[in-house]
């Protein structure tokens, strides 16, 4: 079990910088978001600490490692679970070989995920176990790619636009399982989402990011009580 | 009609050939995005290595081996020192890259074993013939070779279909940097792969060596046709590829074999001879463009598309 | 580091002092041959030259269109075939074979470059109209393919040679110039270049120029937008092919002699190698890469008999460590297709 | 006013086993503006595949403006003023925004076959180019490569494209998916002056946007049409709740 | 004097290089030989790899007629670019003296004075081989060669001498790898005998496929030297064992002049010499005894010329003089290949033409 800690992050896509100092602290078993609106570098900010666009400054350390030089493999190893943005899922693997491929027990649990942990929570995936995932619907590869980010048994979950595109009936769904399933079991979570209602009904902290910066933070009241901040930064 | 059987025969044994190459493009090539032009020079390693270690041990089973730890070596460290940095490249850039090794490796192949061609015998025991088609005794090593390939094929399958590295190696196709982030240590995955890619290609230069003349440039002949393979079947696709194999194989000895007893019906012997030479030189070109036409991106789906 | 001080790192004035100190190189080669008293430099930059108008050609499709084209040598071979074969006639005094008629052929360079051109245009329509059904890698192969069926069509049939090519008793006559003479030569090619460069570099800025990038970007997009985006790049790939065609009309001049091994796909392999070599979408860059590749072929060449082994690892040390070929070495910057 | 722009009459499209589209068929008012809803995987997209020409259908017949456009290829259907959008975003990543929208507007002037004068200094493409931009509000990113823009903005640059071809006809395929509130709130009051000039289909799953928006809705289940009918009627629709909207 | 300049064009690198490199070493020695100095005067080679490619080979002819102002140009391997280059090097003025290529244009119809070939013309072997077959009795022969003019040279040279039946006539691709059709076909169509001509990686593919296919053993098997050089059975082995070959020279002929070559090359390169390799040795020796002719004077190329006609030199294959067209009139013989202790190699089995000249001399109006 680890906290996550990004001080002072700056990160750039070749010459054009994006984050200017993000700093974030998540504490093991909290649900936070991070919000914001288009381009202010959320997804930056998650692929900085997936090591997938590494920071050029500043310190990410998670559970006292530091891993803003890490390879994104070992960062997953060390327990982060990852639904990126846009789902990518492995399109010419099955809905069971997504889940399997990648599967590990990264957090070193006792009881972890199995294929039929996940087919209960979701059980529209178990109908489609041998449908190659690129056949799905938007929908069933979202909850796919949580699956398959469970199934590496993370102590930390980062879920990017988790609901980007779906029916509201199942975005309710995924929320739902965020609040009761995951929460419950401890785990950590960071979740992006444009949703400032819903989130402030799941997660205990959040923070705003603007161009680049963290330029608000607190918890749920907080957050539905500030409708100004939430005009300036989230457009609602 | 035994004629046909033996020509059908020999028109699988090619096949089988061409798909131990292509197998092992169509794996980097359609997986990890890679053109890899110095494929060939890998085959060219494998049947060199195996030459020379055939000659020096007298084992015939010593010299594959040998080819296939020197080509997968070679392969794995080429992958390791340059190709890595570009797979995110334009493939113009790989061809470029891969298009120097090929000069390098022909070239050091000269300087270390000489110019002219070497010497790689049939083993003793497969250096006969057999008549299984009567009165038309077949080289038995041919058999062998289709024997091996089969074998090779349903490995591969099996490697790639059922087991993890498999479907790590598909995924990989699609999403390579998620699996990374899904904590699979992609890089060297992909070395690996690329090694047993080279791995195939050095097999089938070893094979081929006591049919063939083992000699500098031995690569680049069969590494068009290999393209030619992996592109009629779907590049990615280890399916595709042995069915382009197959196709391929058969179209081309189809042609050999029976147009100029044709030609001959239609037209005087003289220019009959140079017509079906010429149609037969160019038959798996003419094959490959009717299929694009047909089919724009080949008979099997790749994997990444 | 001095000199990027003073000319700054402005690449837009990078480019304007590259291409400037390129054209400079240029017309001095003749002098510069005289003063070192290396008379034979002249036909090695003509070579140089008329390597690089093919890998222009070859960049206007591969660079702004995206079509990878691997058989851009049955173009230059077929305009070099049509030289050999009309002077072939004039000089023997036969008829111009499988036509009807008994035209003798001539070495007008008026009639034979335009007919150079115009059937090797003829040719990339055909083969572009059946190949740019498909993209990508399947369209690398299928011009291969037909460059290959036309390779072992030149190397079988008998009439003009065969394998052993057509040697050309006469260059191509142009009033009141020596076709013989290196520097008269050379200044032809090196016009026809520039022509070629200037044509080419208000094209791919023009309406149709814009298309044909897109399409290289993003074809499914373009169609969606309304374009017919096929025409669009047949009418490329039939511009390159008539580029392509010219300059084989002056290498079978330079080379005096025509052979099937012009079409064979090594030689379209290296057409590709230049292009990349030299920064592809950029036209200058074919420039350099053509010049770049045949010096060091001459140059290493010269010191040993091994020198591919120097050659391979120098091009995958350029494709590491000059992301955007040569050009973009000298320019600071990629190709300018964005 | 009244007419119908777009007549769809049992259009089908099985891939294998599975029917995407299955027997669809629903009309468009010209000049309205016409939500497509329903669960994921319910075939909106392959229909939008299908109205545009991408895909070819199995059966069914598409009216477009009173011509039978089955047969046409893309191309064609779009310089007759069908234009659609991509769910899955889709430019030419390597021009800058004002470029791409050069291009939107130059295919709507007749052919590109001009060889000679340089398109970015062509003010028939330039100035309209800018103040389609300033609208999607993007002005200042005119100069950017579309590929280094943020996955939101790259959606208004979509969307900036398609409006620049002035097309009689809008096929949206989520065109506010990955936007945040603030930027689907600017999408909206973008579409909805156009109403009345520009038809249009929109497939969204945002439904605050599509009730805001939307004159008539087609919801869409298992390839087949459900019922169409105006946004309260599709609000309250127990149906409609139980397999779409949930607790919205 | 001033130094004699001899450039020597030829493949060292790529497919076929094995073929120059044996040229140039054969070239080298016998310029050693004469320490250096051909006719004793000063000589110097320039020596530039042609890769194979024609246009490389003109360029590098042209550079050396323009810029380095060379005497004689020597080396080329391949019928192509012989073809290419031979016309610019004699419109030039300069001599060309051909240690390999000898297409029959060059022997016939565009003879020249300034081209000679100590070689051969191409299709001499084939002739040979076509009267060996016929006086063997053979009567009917199965015909293989490439699609190419070469090929269909070597296959009208065969039949103008040979006197029988055509069991098949075949043409295959160039630089094609597997015969296994055409195997399947030969067998099928039952010939008394087969003859071939692949040259280069064609020919040890084929004979090692032939060999394979069992057919060795019932139908013999007929080629060129070319097939069945020293450099080829190393890499064929034992396949080609009782193939019989025609050659205008092996390492066996009984003469001072090629027991000193064998000797002195084996010594130089650690290995033995191939038929090309004596070619250019041949071609050093010409010079050598044309230059010392003319005592050392190249200034008159008419006295130089008339001085290389006359052939005055010792050939490692015995008689050897110049027919009308400047193309060799020389022995033929058959050799077969038979295992030496552990090698492969040929040796003499018969002398099939004595002074044999080729079929163009008639076409050359010297
Ligand atoms: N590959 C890239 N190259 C260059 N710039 C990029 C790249 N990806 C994103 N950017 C820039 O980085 C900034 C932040 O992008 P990021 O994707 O992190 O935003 P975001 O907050 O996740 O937005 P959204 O809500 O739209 O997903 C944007 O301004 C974008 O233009
Ligand atoms: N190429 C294909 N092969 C097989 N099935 C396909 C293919 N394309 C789409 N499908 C299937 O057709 C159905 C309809 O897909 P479509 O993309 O049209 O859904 P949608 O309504 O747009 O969903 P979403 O709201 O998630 O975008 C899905 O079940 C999908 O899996
Ligand atoms: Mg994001
Ligand atoms: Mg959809």
């Amino acid at each position: 079990m680890g906290d996550l800690k990004l001080s002072g992050v700056e990160t750039s896509y070749g010459t054009s910088q994006v984050l200017f100092g993000v700093d974030l602290e998540i504490k093991s078993g909290e649900v936070v978001t991070l919000m914001g609106r288009n381009g202010m570098g959320k997804t930056t900010t998650v692929r900085s600490i997936m090591g997938l666009t590494p920071a050029k400054r500043g310190e990410i350390s998670f559970g006292g490692v530091v891993i803003q030089n890490s390879r994104s493999h070992n960062i997953a190893q060390l327990g982060i679970g990852y639904v990126p943005e846009g789902r990518q899922v492995f399109s010419n693997l099955t809905v069971l070989e997504n889940l399997v491929a990648t599967a590990a027990n990264h957090a070193g649990v006792d009881d972890p995920w199995t294929v039929d942990m996940v087919m209960d929570l979701f059980p529209r995936l178990r109908e489609r176990a041998k449908q190659y995932a690129r056949t799905l619907s938007g929908g069933e590869q979202q909850m796919l790619a949580i699956g398959r980010a469970l199934m590496t048994n993370p102590s930390f979950m980062i879920l990017d636009e988790a609901t980007e595109g779906l029916a509201p009936i199942i975005r309710d769904e995924i929320w739902h399982v965020l609040e009761h399933n995951l929460k419950k079991s401890g785990q950590a979570i960071l979740v992006i989402d444009k949703h400032p209602e819903a989130m402030a009904r799941i997660a205990d902290r959040h923070y705003v990011m603007e161009k680049g910066r963290v330029v608000w933070s607190g918890v749920s009241e907080e957050l539905l009580a500030n409708k100004d901040m939430q005009h300036r930064y989230l457009g609602v | 009609m035994e004629l046909f059987f033996e020509q059908s025969l020999n028109g699988l044994q090619q096949g089988v050939m061409l798909f131990l190459m292509a197998a092992g493009l169509t794996l980097v090539f359609g997986i990890m995005h890679l053109i890899n032009l110095a494929h060939g020079s890998l085959y060219m390693i494998g049947a060199y290595v195996a030459a020379s270690v055939t000659q020096a041990s007298d084992s015939f089973t010593l010299g594959i081996l040998a080819a296939l730890v020197a080509a997968g070596l070679t392969g794995m460290l080429l992958e390791f020192s340059a190709l890595r940095r570009l797979y995110n490249r334009d493939h113009l850039d790989q061809v470029l890259a891969t298009f120097g090794m090929i000069l390098f490796f022909n070239e050091l192949v000269k300087i270390l074993w000489g110019p002219q061609a070497l010497f790689l015998s049939t083993p003793e025991f497969l250096s006969g013939t057999l008549e299984f088609i009567p009165g038309a005794p077949y080289p038995s090593y041919r058999l062998f070779i289709i024997g091996a390939g089969l074998v090779v094929a349903l490995l591969l399958r099996h490697l790639i279909i059922h087991t993890r590295v498999g479907m790590l190696i598909r995924a990989g196709a699609t999403h390579r940097e998620m699996v990374g982030a899904l904590g699979v240590n992609i890089d060297e995955l992909y070395t690996i792969v690329f090694g047993l890619g080279a791995m195939l290609a050095g097999l089938a230069g070893a094979l081929a060596g006591p049919m063939l003349a083992v000699e500098v440039g031995m690569g680049e002949k069969i590494l068009i046709l290999t393209f030619v393979v992996i592109i009629i079947g779907g590049i990615g696709s280890v399916r595709g590829a042995l069915v382009g194999a197959l196709l391929v194989g058969m179209v081309d000895t189809y042609g050999r074999a029976f147009l100029p007893t044709i030609m001959r019906e239609l037209l005087d012997p003289a220019s009959a001879d140079t017509v079906a030479a010429s149609m037969s030189s160019v038959a798996i070109y003419v094959l490959m463009a009717v299929v694009l036409i047909w089919k724009p991106r080949g008979l099997f789906q790749a994997y990444g598309s | 580091m001095f000199l990027s001080k003073i000319i700054g790192s402005d690449a837009s004035f990078r480019t304007k002092i590259v291409t400037l100190l390129g054209l400079l190189i240029l017309f001095a080669v003749p002098l510069l041959a005289n003063l070192f008293n290396e008379p034979f430099l002249v036909d090695i930059a003509s070579r140089i030259l008329i390597y690089a108008l093919v890998a222009v050609s070859l960049d206007l499709i591969l660079g702004y269109g995206g079509m990878v084209s691997f058989g851009h040598g049955a173009f230059l071979g077929l305009g070099a075939y049509v030289v050999g074969i009309l002077t072939h006639h004039s000089y023997e005094g036969t008829a111009v074979a499988f036509l009807p008629g008994d035209w003798q052929g001539t070495t007008q360079a008026f009639v034979q470059w335009p007919l150079a051109m115009i059937l090797s245009g003829l040719l990339a329509l055909i083969i572009g109209a059946l190949s740019l059904r498909t993209s990508g890698v399947y369209f690398i192969m299928i011009t291969l393919a037909f460059a290959q069926m036309l390779y072992f069509f030149m190397i079988s049939i008998p009439t003009y040679g065969g394998e052993d090519g057509l040697n050309i008793w006469e260059r191509s006559e142009i009033p009141l110039l020596d076709l013989y003479d290196a520097k008269s030569f050379y200044f032809i090619c090196l016009v026809l270049l520039l022509l070629c460069l200037w044509c080419c570099s208000r094209i791919v800025k023009s309406r149709f120029g814009m298309v044909l990038r897109g399409c290289r970007q993003n074809e499914v997009r373009m169609k969606a937008l309304g374009y017919p985006v096929y025409r669009y790049k047949l009418m490329a790939f039939v511009l390159s092919g008539m580029i392509a065609g010219l300059a084989g009309a002056l290498l079978a001049n330079h080379t005096e002699f025509v052979g099937p091994g012009l079409m064979h796909w090594t030689r379209s392999g290296e057409i590709m190698i230049m292009v990349i070599l030299g920064g592809m979408g950029s036209l200058i860059g074919p420039v350099l890469g053509s010049a770049t590749l045949l010096m060091m072929e001459e140059v290493l060449a010269g010191l040993t008999e091994h020198w591919m082994i120097f050659l391979g690892p120098m091009l995958v040390l350029i494709v590491l460590f000059a992301r955007k070929g040569l050009y973009g070495l000298l320019i600071g910057k990629g190709t300018d297709n964005g | 006013m009244a007419d119908p722009i777009l007549e769809v009459i049992s259009l089908t499209k099985c891939f294998g086993a599975i029917a995407a589209s299955d027997g669809l068929t629903f009309s468009v008012k010209r000049g309205t503006i016409h939500g497509l809803i329903g669960p994921n995987g319910a075939g909106k997209s392959t229909a939008i595949a299908q109205l545009s020409g991408e895909l070819q259908s199995d059966t069914g017949r598409v009216r477009f403006d009173g011509q039978d456009v089955t047969r046409w290829a893309v191309d064609k259907r779009a310089r007759s003023g069908l234009q659609r959008s991509y769910q899955i975003t889709s430019l030419l990543p390597e021009f800058t925004a004002e470029d791409n929208v050069a291009m939107a507007i130059q295919s709507q002037q007749g052919h590109s076959f001009r060889f000679w004068e340089n398109a970015r200094k062509d003010n028939s493409l330039r100035t309209p180019s800018r103040k389609i931009l300033e609208r999607v509000g993007l002005s200042d990113f005119a100069d950017n490569p579309a590929m280094d823009l943020a996955h939101g903005q790259q959606r208004q640059l979509e969307l900036a494209m398609v409006l620049a071809t002035a097309p009689s006809m809008l096929l949206l395929d989520e065109p506010m998916a990955g936007m945040g509130q603030s930027e689907s709130l600017r999408m909206m009051e973008l579409l909805r002056p156009l109403k009345g000039d520009v038809t249009m289909l929109l497939v969204e799953h945002d439904m605050d946007v599509v009730f805001a928006l939307a004159d008539m809705i087609t919801v869409l289940v298992k390839g087949q049409v459900l019922l169409t009918g105006t946004p309260d009627e599709i609000k309250n629709h127990p149906e409609v709740r139980r397999a779409y909207l949930g607790d919205y | 004097a001033e130094p004699v300049k001899i450039g020597m064009i030829t493949t060292l690198s790529g497919g076929g290089a094995s073929l120059g490199i044996d040229i140039r070493d054969g070239f080298m020695l016998g310029l050693k030989m004469k320490d250096g100095k051909l006719g004793g005067v000063e000589t110097q080679v320039i020596e530039v790899d042609d890769a194979r490619k024609v246009e490389n080979a003109k360029q590098i002819a042209t550079r050396m007629i323009k810029q380095d102002d060379v005497d004689i140009v020597t080396g080329i391997v391949w019928s192509n670019l012989a073809m290419a280059v031979v016309p610019s090097v004699t419109r030039a003025g300069k001599f060309y003296i051909s240690p390999n290529a000898g297409p029959s244009a060059l022997a016939g119809k565009k003879c020249h004075e300034n081209y000679f070939n100590v070689a051969w013309q191409n299709d001499n072997l084939h002739e040979a081989a076509g009267q060996y077959v016929t006086d063997k009795g053979l009567k009917n022969v199965y015909l293989m060669a490439p699609n190419y003019p070469a090929g269909k040279d070597a296959i009208a040279g065969f039949k103008r001498f040979y006197k029988g039946n055509v069991a098949g006539e075949v043409y295959t691709k160039l630089g094609q790898v597997d015969y296994a059709a055409e195997l399947a076909n030969l067998r099928a169509a039952k010939p008394d005998a087969v003859y071939f001509f692949l040259p280069g990686g064609m020919g040890i593919n084929f004979v090692k496929q032939y060999s394979q296919a069992g057919l060795s053993a019932d139908t013999p098997l007929f080629g060129p030297a070319f097939s069945f050089d020293e450099g080829i059975l190393k890499a064929v082995g034992d396949a080609a064992i009782g193939v019989y070959n025609t050659s205008q020279w092996n390492k066996d002929i009984d003469n001072a002049a090629n027991t000193s070559f064998v000797e002195a090359f084996k010594e130089a390169y650690g290995r033995n010499p191939s038929l090309y390799a004596s070619q250019g040795y041949d071609a050093a020796l010409l010079i050598d005894s044309a230059i010392t002719s003319v005592g050392g004077d190249l200034s008159d190329d008419d006295k130089f010329r008339d001085a290389l006609r006359k052939a005055e030199f010792d050939s490692v294959r015995g008689n050897f003089k110049f027919g009308s067209n400047q193309h060799p009139i020389q022995d033929i013989y058959v050799r077969v290949v038979h295992k030496d202790g552990d090698t492969v190699t040929n040796k003499i089995v018969s002398k099939v033409f004595t002074a044999h000249q080729d079929a163009y001399a008639t076409e050359c109006k010297l």
